[in-house]
């Protein structure tokens, strides 16, 4: 017996047409897209009115403020991933779909990447100007956000795929997640740090490439499990 | 063997043998703990570089390997539930977890207060296993709060068992992730292996094993009343109730 | 006395010593309490459908 | 090969309550099953769990008699489901809407402008689903059912929103499915008179 009849789309196909999907609804709604980008850049913000403007201090806190900021704003978007699907029933039409689940939210999990994370990394050499941080390590920085906010992405969809349809979802959410991204967290900052101080940096670049692959391959699978078992 | 499995997953037999259970537990945990304990404060000399202060390690190992143990349990318990729809292995999670935190928050407290003398200060970011101990408090935390936040029991069980499966992956990478980071910022040292002398040693592995034995007991009494509570709804607990002798 | 106060560190030695065992005897109190608390629950629920029928 | 999708012992517990206990049923080629009961007996519940998204207390539920929880897959591309929410995306035009569904699913080879043009929603093809009204949201969800190229049919209560016309058409169009070997599940709380083998289910 075949598995799959003749005519049936391919998994590419369907990783596509629902990241192209996202991507739509995304374009539909700019404001979904730009609110987490200003929570970035507000955070940022934060940090220098509430210490003081001394540039020594912003220097070093910088790759520290940027992460956080970084972190925070990826968890915020988080909550809604799934949330609009939960509501008018397209997940319920996902999960019967004949296209593997964990593909499906990959998809998904990409479009998300793509629409908060992808952004936050193209305008945080910006934000990385404003606190005075050297020039030559802009690189470093958006290549640590880029591998880092891509692990953040799918570890939130499990958190986000837990939390779909709970009441208290949005703290419920911070609480799981946060504990799991601490080891992005440490890694991107503390990289982008020794960057800075022209130390060895590479062993960083190495850990968060292979936590990004490591959660590339297997975090599709927790969200899928996870979305079977909050939709029932 | 089969045979017994089966009789030990099926909930009444489970309750009443838990019930004898306990006091083969608890008895000679209790004994243990306190000849360790005794043995641990006064018969054991000071150590040469920390002088009496060493005496906290009777505490602080054993919970902090429980705290480890625990979530352990949680993510084994929660596996075996979901592949083998076991509901006797879910309710252990449930059953481990305020139990874990407990300790995890034990090994906190006692670390802390070692901390004190020896490095001058109630609390060292720079230590690795301090700063995972941490993060291992925040996912007990993030595991119970899944857990009550969902009503329906056989979903929180399965929801909680992947998020403790997800946990115990990174627990692991939390660990290397922190150490590295604490020798960027040269961290100090901390309780040194291999340097107990025997006579050290046989508390403190009377200490384990007496902590791990109330621990096992504490939680058979705890997972006792989860599956008293999951069948709520069923004859055989109807039945116990309602004879004569009732129950504890 | 001076076995005690060992050395300078009592305090800390003491303080954590009892605090174990106060979380210790608090987790196994509790965990006996729940036991009660939801056996109670249940009788009292299981005994007023008895009485109803 | 005859295809068929069977139940043998099915029991379904949510939360304090057994909805059904030992249920069985057969349905092949051709054939309507129909389920009945009042609401809140469980209907939408049991075409939850035939699609796949409800575990069973116990049962075993079988398409072409192999389990469907060994072939999830195969067993999703067979089936389309018409759900209570029609799992559009209200942002979406129909024709971006379809399209998606289209990558997802095989598609069945008839133009999609003669089916907008039956159920009546040509005109509507570029505007947000979420300007149309329920009845037309409706009929885009039989749309999408229509250019699957599955046999089995899962409809949740399809005459809600619908106007008489509406409702005929609902019937109609299964006695088509079923007339070219196709097979649907149907739970409805009104009378269906459809010319084909009618299998019941009472769940009250």
């Amino acid at each position: 017996m075949s598995a799959i009849k003749a005519g049936q789309p391919g998994i590419l196909a369907g990783l596509l047409a629902i990241t192209r999907r996202d991507l739509l609804l995304a374009w539909k709604r700019p404001g979904d897209v730009l609110n987490p980008l200003f929570f970035f850049a507000m955070v940022c913000t934060l940090f220098p009115l509430a210490v003081g403007p001394s540039a020594e201090q912003l220097t070093f806190s910088g790759p520290g403020v940027l992460w956080v900021a970084a972190l925070l704003s990826t968890l915020l978007s988080l909550n809604s991933l799934f949330m609009s699907d939960h509501e008018d029933g397209s997940l319920d039409q996902l999960l019967v779909s004949p296209q593997p689940l964990p593909v499906l939210a990959l998809g998904k999990t990409l479009a998300h990447w793509l629409i908060s994370g992808f952004p936050l990394v193209l305008i945080s050499p910006l934000l990385a100007i404003t606190y005075r941080m050297p020039s030559d390590i802009m690189g470093v920085l958006m290549l640590t956000l880029l591998l880092g906010t891509i692990s953040l992405s799918l570890l939130g969809s499990i958190g986000a795929a837990l939390t779909v349809g709970l009441h208290r979802g949005t703290a419920l959410l911070s609480l799981l997640i946060l504990p799991l991204a601490m080891p992005v967290l440490l890694l991107g900052a503390n990289t982008v740090s020794l960057a800075a101080g022209n130390d060895i940096y590479s062993t960083g670049i190495w850990a968060l490439g292979a936590y990004a692959v490591g959660s590339i391959s297997l975090a599709p699978y927790a969200t899928a499990a996870a979305l079977r078992i909050s939709n029932e | 063997m089969w045979k017994f499995f089966h009789q030990l997953a099926s909930p009444p037999h489970f309750y009443r043998l838990a019930a004898t259970l306990i006091p083969w537990l608890a008895v000679p945990g209790v004994l243990l703990i306190a000849y360790g304990a005794y043995a641990g404060l006064f018969l054991v000399s000071a150590d040469y570089q920390q002088g009496d202060a060493f005496r906290i390690i009777y505490v602080h190992v054993p919970s902090a390997y429980l705290s480890m143990m625990a979530y352990m349990m949680m993510a084994v318990g929660g596996g075996i539930g979901l592949i083998w729809r076991m509901k006797l292995a879910h309710a252990v999670g449930a059953a481990a977890a305020p139990l874990g935190a407990a300790f995890t928050f034990l090994a906190l407290v006692t670390g802390s207060i070692w901390g004190r003398p020896m490095w001058g200060t109630w609390w060292e970011w720079g230590d690795p296993r301090m700063t995972s101990e941490l993060i291992l408090l925040f996912l007990y935390f993030g595991y119970m709060a899944l857990r009550s936040s969902i009503d329906d029991t056989a979903k929180a069980d399965k929801a909680s068992a992947v998020l403790a499966l997800v946990g115990v992956v990174n627990v692991v990478i939390v660990h290397f992730s922190v150490e590295w980071w604490s020798s960027l910022h040269q961290g100090q040292t901390v309780f040194k292996k291999g340097t107990m002398d025997a006579d050290m040693r046989i508390p403190l592995f009377a200490m384990l094993i007496g902590f791990s034995l109330i621990f096992g007991a504490m939680l058979v009494s705890r997972l006792r009343t989860e599956v008293l509570f999951r069948e709520r709804r069923t004859r055989w607990v109807r039945e116990l109730v309602l004879s004569p002798e009732g129950g504890k | 006395m001076d076995a005690l106060a060992m050395g300078n560190y009592g305090a800390y030695v003491w303080s954590c010593f009892g605090l174990t065992l106060i979380v210790v005897v608090l987790s196994a109190w509790r965990a006996r309490a729940r036991h009660k608390h939801v056996y109670r629950e249940i009788e009292v629920q299981i005994k007023a459908l008895e009485e109803h029928q | 090969m005859t295809a068929k999708l069977s139940a043998r012992k099915l029991t379904l517990i949510r939360g304090e309550s057994c909805l059904f206990q030992g249920l069985e049923f057969s349905l092949s080629r051709g054939e309507l099953l129909l389920l009945e009961g009042q609401n809140g007996s469980g209907k939408t519940s049991l075409m939850r769990a035939i699609a796949g998204m409800l575990s069973l207390e116990s049962g075993e539920i079988f398409w072409n008699d192999v389990p469907v929880s060994d072939q999830r897959q195969e067993f999703h591309g067979s089936l389309v489901w018409l759900a209570h929410r029609t799992g559009l995306k209200g942002d979406l035009t129909l024709v971006e809407n379809l399209r998606f569904e289209g990558a997802l699913r095989r598609q069945a080879d008839v133009d999609p402008a003669t089916i907008f043009e039956r159920l009546g929603i040509a005109r509507l093809k570029s505007l947000p689903l979420r300007s149309l009204s329920a009845g037309q949201q409706r009929r885009v969800a039989l749309a999408r059912m229509m250019m699957a190229d599955v046999p089995l049919w899962l409809m949740d209560e399809p005459f809600t929103n619908l106007d008489r016309e509406g409702r005929q058409l609902v019937m109609d169009l299964t006695e088509e499915h079923l007339a070219s070997g196709g097979m649907c599940v149907m739970a409805a709380h009104q009378d269906v008179k459809v010319d084909a083998t009618v299998i019941r289910v009472n769940l009250s």
